[in-house]
């Protein structure tokens, strides 16, 4: 991965000095771990091949890290080119204030809608029916991952569901096998609602996340949610949290843990590892439980740039937002994010085995479900993520108070 | 003879210095003795060996015939009155007084009458329950006595305990600690720079410089017959007059030839030979017209400065080529450019060694 | 204390009792606090130049023992990753240098002006702006952000050196204004006094008599100063501009993302690295720090 | 020395045949003073004060991501006192803070005591002490995260030395996450408080020690009843600038355990933060530190007016 990085440091550099007309635009996003860096490169390469110039700004750390930074700059009127930035309410409050540039024209022109694989991923980016940011690739949590080497050691086939999988603990005690392996703080929170898609059903998840339902919290469906989070949370040793979500794959390949429940990116770290599916691990879509799944996606926004600003640099923003849905930059960068790509017209045969199967699902007309993040407000998300966290780390926390709380933040979700 | 503070060949250094050099010094029981000198002389770090408060490099201290060389201070019988009074800023007077004593367990009893005899003694009562910080200079010095005082014990030890109050209440106060050592009777040993209250108060006074006793007399003695002329310009103010000169036989021939015949003066030793002399005469030992007439010495001056005191006036001249200042009554009137008659007697002056400095 | 024996009368310096319990517990106690003290610098140092497998083999405290290597503290240095610049933390040392320099500059100049003026020229309300500056010491910083932009932003200066070093100035305010106020009070009044007499006006007191008499003070400020800003993350990257995120970014992305397998040997040389100047600061100069506090903070 | 003029206050006593005006004492009197303490004055009105204002202001509103929503009155400060994540926050912050104002003082006092006792080397001790304070709360966070890890760190190297039910996992485990933050933070912040400790020590005449000894006062109970009490100003100082840090406890508690497990070590600022810039409520943020602000208030006010009240006399 290094070496990519290395090129594209090296590309810049060269088309910086050759190319004196093109137009530098500084990139802002939070993308640091191994294979998200490794991606993001892929997109700086494509655009330096434009003859403009990729400045990089990473910011680890998207809400503590970068977001405060990404916010501030534009509202203080030093904006960016391009940034990524948490879809929703966050950009909203920016749009509101003219401080976004508006995309419609441009995706009208491109006919983006056209080959979206789900128009419903602009949704999160559309604000009084003006297109503000541009979906990079879809992304999901819903993937149980399995270590083949930590069934190995207990004998046992590699689950083919949930179910299975939940079966399996006990002999993974005793082989000295961590059965989750899980990755300090947030890492935690996309598992809730990964349980409530998959476990509880499509159906449920979008009374709860899209109608609000606070009943459907109360009903028994939603109890088997909540006793499945249980039964993870006591599984889980508090003591063997490790700091990282890359220390959780790497678990996962030494055989040291059985199994995980993370996004799609994680997929970034077992490259890197030089790992391949059905081999060192694998991967179960919807938890092998349903063939729908919850996505959303990574987004780009372009500031509205200071008056004055030299055309140069006003065409390099449009000419960054075609590329980063082109085929090629969607090919390059989403086998490297391990994400799926926006458009299911490109010739993902180099795609592994995983992500194959994530591309069958989303073929599917009701393939893929809305995420939760643009249902809910991040507020709602923040809550739930808080309550999540405290029922998980308190053991003495009963699921009935659980579904209590739970059923109260949704009442009061907007 | 009763030696209450005995102080027998102490030294201290630190490090390469020598504050203290075999210091010897027997203070007798109930005497009150004065520790002179400028700064630096080793006064004060004379009396906080005596106190146990910091360690000799050598020698031994006796306090009532008992050796405390190694004992800590409060065992050492020694009540003790800091500069800046030191007293403990969040307790009343009462228990500035009594705290000491019940730290060491005394009864209550006990206690409770030690601070009232002390209170009453020292006029402390309507103070008692207040705190330092509302109290004047002088009540807050008194409390400090109060302390050593409540401790019930031989020796007495006073740290330039004066010398942040001003001149009235200074000079008030140094009678209350004479009143007190009267009342009392007990050993005291106090330090100052101020030649004044070592004159008054003193039975002996102890001169020092560098580390070391320059002389160890009554007040009377150190006055008039200083031993060297250290000693002699550092008591008495204004400061004796000094004419250099050389001394041959019974005659004094300054630097500009003047001859002052010192016949009548009393030789510590035989003379031997011409040697190079100082001789110091007090100002209030010149004498003015008839009666300088009448002086083994007197010649004419012009008066330079004129500086009138109230109970006298001081003046100066020049005898000889040297300033020489003289004290006259305040009846006499005299005015600068004037001249007069001046004479002394030489009986009454010093001579010293000008090599050594040493009284001849 | 009175054993008058033939042998062991007292004389001269008070024996030293060959070893003194006391003295033996004092050092024991204070060892001890320091090896805790020093314990995670060790572990720092250590760890940096471990290879990774040493690490992962367990014991943190134990010295290296295959290889020392000072690969770790290359790479932190020269090519680890901040997103696709791979040029270490050096582009960040001097990035935080140009902000450390004239933020902390001005900073201790405009606090000890202030501090001057509350003491020698007392104005109506002096002492309210003085307890306003002590109660906002306990705001978050993080609280100030959306309006402080909006005040640099208004001012034009958003994005450039200028506005980090007013944050700087803003944020460095309560503390500094407390020690300079403390500490010109409890210099003799005296003095000023007699500069007025001779004619000097406010800027040639403040110079000429107060800052040269105020060495102490100053050091305390400029260390306390150079520390802080030197380790800030937000305000240098939010304010400074793009040319100038500081070197604590560069940590902040190095230690918080996973390259792969973590590289803890990379991550601690970097840490130490960042906090370098910051330590030299303390190790060189704390002795003034010392002298300057117990000169300054002492008095209420 | 003879630029007159150049200062209002020099300038004065020549315009003293008429008695100075309101307007003139407002504004001309010591002008050049005045405009020398602006800088400050302004930063207070406009930043402490102004911003202050802002913040209670938008704390009664629906604010999301930026500062524009509508008045909706005590709403935000409903819904923050039935957070349960709030309730957790402040009493963790009270529990944290009480151990670790205790704690360091208490620590800082001993150490400046030890200090005291004309050691060999104490300059190299107090510099020992005191570099912790040079790092930032990130770097303590992580060097500590690191020493305090079950499975890198402190346990997993006893255990490995053949204690193998050694257990320190204070950082995993919710009961006691506390004080392992209890742990860094004192780490972090001792020698700071044991350097105005010791200048406290340092300040006491030392006539005050000679006559505590010959009183017989016991050396240990002399700092306790003598000492300590006579310290009172330092006191002060040190507890307002460890406090405000204390409240402010942000950086450290990210860096060692992100607020977890769980909400176990969440903190009020982590609270204001987190619905600032991750959860994208400013209104809910602001209500927050508004009652952080309150609650300082509370404490300090009083301390102010005994502090800086009366004594206004120099």
């Amino acid at each position: 991965m290094k070496k990519f990085t290395v090129v594209a440091a090296m590309a810049a550099a060269m088309m910086s000095s050759t190319a004196a007309m093109a137009a530098e635009l500084e990139v802002t996003h939070w993308w640091t771990s191994g294979g998200e860096s490794a991606a993001v490169a892929e997109f700086a390469r494509l655009f330096n091949e434009t003859g403009n110039t990729w400045v990089d700004s990473a910011l680890a750390g998207s809400g503590t890290g970068a977001n405060p930074v990404i916010i501030s700059r534009i509202l203080g009127g030093d904006p960016m080119g391009a940034t990524q930035m948490n879809t929703g309410r966050d950009a909203e409050g920016l749009i509101q204030a003219g401080l976004i540039r508006d995309l419609t024209p441009l995706a009208e022109e491109e006919g983006w809608k056209d080959f979206y694989a789900d128009p419903g991923l602009f949704d999160a980016c559309t604000y009084d029916g003006k297109i503000y940011c541009v979906p990079v690739n879809i992304h999901s949590w819903h993937w149980l991952w399995l270590s083949t080497g930590a069934y190995e050691k207990i004998g046992q086939p590699v689950p083919k569901d949930w179910n299975e999988y939940v079966a399996s603990w006990p002999a993974l005690r005793e082989a000295g096998v961590v059965p989750f392996g899980l990755a300090a703080g947030w890492a935690l929170n996309g598992i809730p609602g990964v349980l409530l898609a998959d476990v509880g059903g499509p159906d449920l998840y979008m009374k709860i996340n899209k109608d609000h339902d606070a009943e459907a919290v109360r009903s028994p469906e939603f109890r088997k949610v909540a006793e499945a989070w249980a039964a993870l949370r006591d599984v889980v040793d508090p003591a063997e949290v490790v700091p990282q979500f890359g220390d959780v794959a790497n678990q996962l390949l030494a055989g040291e843990a059985a199994g995980n429940i993370h996004g799609d990116w994680i997929q970034g770290e077992f490259a890197v590892a030089g790992a391949t599916p059905g081999v060192e691990y694998d991967c179960l879509p919807g938890l092998g439980l349903t063939d729908r799944i919850e996505g959303g996606g990574d987004a780009f926004y372009f500031p509205v740039l200071p008056e004055g600003t030299a055309q140069d640099v006003l065409d390099a923003q449009t000419t960054l937002a075609k590329l980063l849905v082109s085929k090629e930059a969607q090919v390059a960068f989403n086998l490297k994010k391990g994400s799926m790509p926006i458009r299911t017209d490109i010739d993902l045969s180099t795609a592994n085995d995983c992500m194959k199967k994530a591309i069958t699902i989303l073929e599917s007309p009701e393939g893929l479900l809305p995420s939760g993040e643009t249902l809910n407000s991040s507020d709602t998300q923040q809550q739930l993520d808080d309550l999540n966290q405290e029922f998980f780390a308190d053991k003495s926390y009963s699921v009935d108070d659980y579904i209590e709380e739970y059923a109260a933040i949704i009442e009061s979700a907007d | 003879m009763q030696s209450s503070v005995s102080i027998r060949d102490v030294s201290l250094n630190f490090g390469n210095v020598q504050v203290l050099r075999n210091l010897n010094l027997e203070v007798g029981q109930g005497e009150f003795i004065v520790l002179l000198g400028p700064s630096g002389c080793g006064k004060s770090t004379l009396l906080n060996c005596i106190a146990g408060l910091l360690d000799v490099s050598g020698g031994q201290i006796f306090i009532g015939g008992k050796n405390v060389t190694w004992a800590e201070p409060k065992d050492r019988g020694i009540g003790m009155v800091f500069q800046s009074y030191a007293l403990y800023p969040q307790m009343t007077v009462e228990k500035n007084l009594s705290f000491g004593l019940r730290v060491a367990g005394m009864a209550k009893e006990e206690v409770n009458a030690r601070v009232k005899r002390a209170a009453e003694i020292l006029q402390l009562e309507p103070f008692l329950q207040r705190k330092p910080a509302n109290l004047s200079g002088g009540q807050r010095q008194r409390v400090a006595i109060g302390r050593a005082l409540v401790r019930d014990v031989d020796v007495f030890l006073f740290d330039e305990p004066l010398s942040n109050l001003d001149a009235k209440l200074r000079s008030d106060l140094r009678v209350e600690i004479k009143r007190l050592h009267q009342r009392l009777k007990n050993t005291m040993i106090y330090v100052t720079h101020d030649q004044i209250e070592a004159l008054t108060l003193a039975d002996r006074i102890a001169i020092m410089k560098n580390g070391e006793i320059q002389q160890l007399s009554d007040p009377h003695t150190i006055y008039n017959n200083p031993v060297n002329l250290y000693v002699a310009g550092f008591i008495g103010s204004p400061s004796m007059n000094f004419l250099q000169g050389t001394l041959s036989g019974t005659s004094f021939t300054a630097e500009d030839g003047t001859v002052i015949p010192v016949g009548n003066y009393k030789f510590t030793a035989p003379s031997s030979g011409q040697i190079k002399a100082v001789l110091g005469v007090r100002p209030e030992h010149i004498v003015l017209g008839e009666d300088a007439q009448r002086m083994p010495f007197s010649t004419e001056v012009e008066i330079e400065i004129v500086e009138p005191m109230g109970s006298d006036t001081l003046a100066w001249t020049k005898i000889a080529g040297h300033s020489v200042t003289f004290r006259a009554d305040s009846d006499v009137v005299l005015t600068v450019g004037q001249k007069l008659f001046v004479g002394f007697d030489p009986a009454r002056g010093s001579l010293f060694n000008a090599e050594t400095t040493n009284r001849v | 204390m009175a054993n008058v024996s033939a042998v062991g009368e007292p004389s001269g310096p008070r024996p030293s009792k060959g070893f003194n319990p006391k003295r033996i517990i004092i050092y024991g106690i204070i060892i001890v606090a320091a090896m805790y003290y020093l314990l995670p610098l060790y572990v720092m140092i250590t760890t940096s130049l471990k290879g990774l497998p040493e690490i992962r083999l367990g014991n943190i405290f134990a010295p290296p023992l295959e290889i020392i290597t000072i690969e770790p503290w290359v790479k932190a240095w020269t090519s680890a990753c901040t997103g696709l610049t791979c040029n270490g933390l050096a582009p960040g040392f001097w990035n935080s240098v140009k902000i450390t320099v004239p933020s902390t500059i001005i900073s201790v100049l405009v606090a000890a002006v202030s501090g001057y003026a509350l003491v020698n020229w007392r104005f109506k309300g002096s002492e309210f702006f003085f307890t306003c500056l002590l109660l906002g010491s306990f705001i978050p910083y993080q609280v100030m952000l959306y309006p402080m932009v909006m005040i640099t932003a208004q001012l034009k200066i958003f994005g450039t050196l200028w506005a980090v070093i007013l944050v700087h100035t803003v944020f460095g305010m309560p503390i500094l204004v407390l020690l300079f106020r403390n500490y010109f009070a409890s210099l003799p009044q005296e003095l000023f006094k007699a500069a007025r007499v001779d004619g000097a006006g406010f800027w040639r007191i403040f110079f000429q008599i107060m800052v040269p008499m105020s060495l102490p003070i100053f050091a305390v400020a400029i260390i306390l100063q150079v520390t802080g800003i030197w380790n800030d993350f937000l305000f240098g990257v939010v304010f400074a501009g793009t040319q100038n995120y500081p070197m604590t970014v560069q940590l902040n992305n190095i230690v918080n993302s996973t390259q792969g397998v973590r590289e803890y040997n990379v991550n601690m040389a970097a840490t130490i690295l960042t906090a370098a100047v910051p330590l030299i600061v303390y190790f060189v100069s704390g002795k003034w720090f010392v002298r300057g506090i117990a000169a300054g903070a002492v008095k209420g | 020395m003879t630029d007159i003029g150049r200062s209002g206050a020099v300038s004065r006593p020549v315009e003293a045949d008429k008695p100075p005006g309101l307007l003139y004492n407002i504004f001309v009197r010591n002008i050049t003073a005045k405009i020398a303490a602006s800088p400050m004055v302004a930063i207070v009105l406009i930043v402490f004060i102004g911003c202050t204002l802002w913040s209670v202001w938008f704390s009664f509103t629906d604010s999301r991501s930026l500062p524009n929503g509508d008045f909706v009155g005590w709403a935000q400060y409903e819904r923050l006192f039935s957070a349960r994540r709030w309730k957790i926050s402040a009493t963790n912050l009270l529990t944290y803070g009480i151990f670790s104002l205790v704690f360091t003082m208490v620590v800082g006092f001993l150490l400046a005591v030890l200090m005291d006792q004309k050691l060999r080397f104490e300059d190299g001790f107090r510099t020992i002490f005191l570099y912790p304070f040079a790092l930032s709360g990130i770097v303590t966070g992580l060097v500590w995260q690191w020493i305090m890890n079950p499975t890198l760190g402190l346990q997993s190297t006893i255990r490995g030395l053949g204690w193998t039910s050694f257990t320190f996992d204070w950082i995993t485990n919710t009961d006691m996450v506390l004080y392992a933050l209890l742990i860094a933070g004192t780490w972090h912040g001792t020698g700071f408080v044991m350097v105005l400790m010791l200048a406290g020590l340092r300040s006491i005449d030392g006539e005050i020690w000679k006559a505590a000894r010959v009183d017989g006062i016991p050396t240990w109970r002399t700092y306790l009843q003598i000492v300590l009490p006579m310290m009172r100003g330092v006191i002060v100082t040190t507890l307002v600038i460890v406090g405000s840090g204390i409240v402010r406890t942000y950086d450290l508690v990210v860096a060692l355990t992100n607020g977890g497990p769980g909400l176990s070590s969440e903190v009020p600022a982590k609270y204001v933060i987190n619905y600032m810039f991750t959860a994208g409520n400013l209104g809910q943020a602001l209500a927050a530190s508004t009652v952080m602000l309150l609650a300082v208030f509370v404490i300090l006010i009083p301390w102010m007016i005994i502090e800086f009240g009366p004594k206004k006399a120099h």
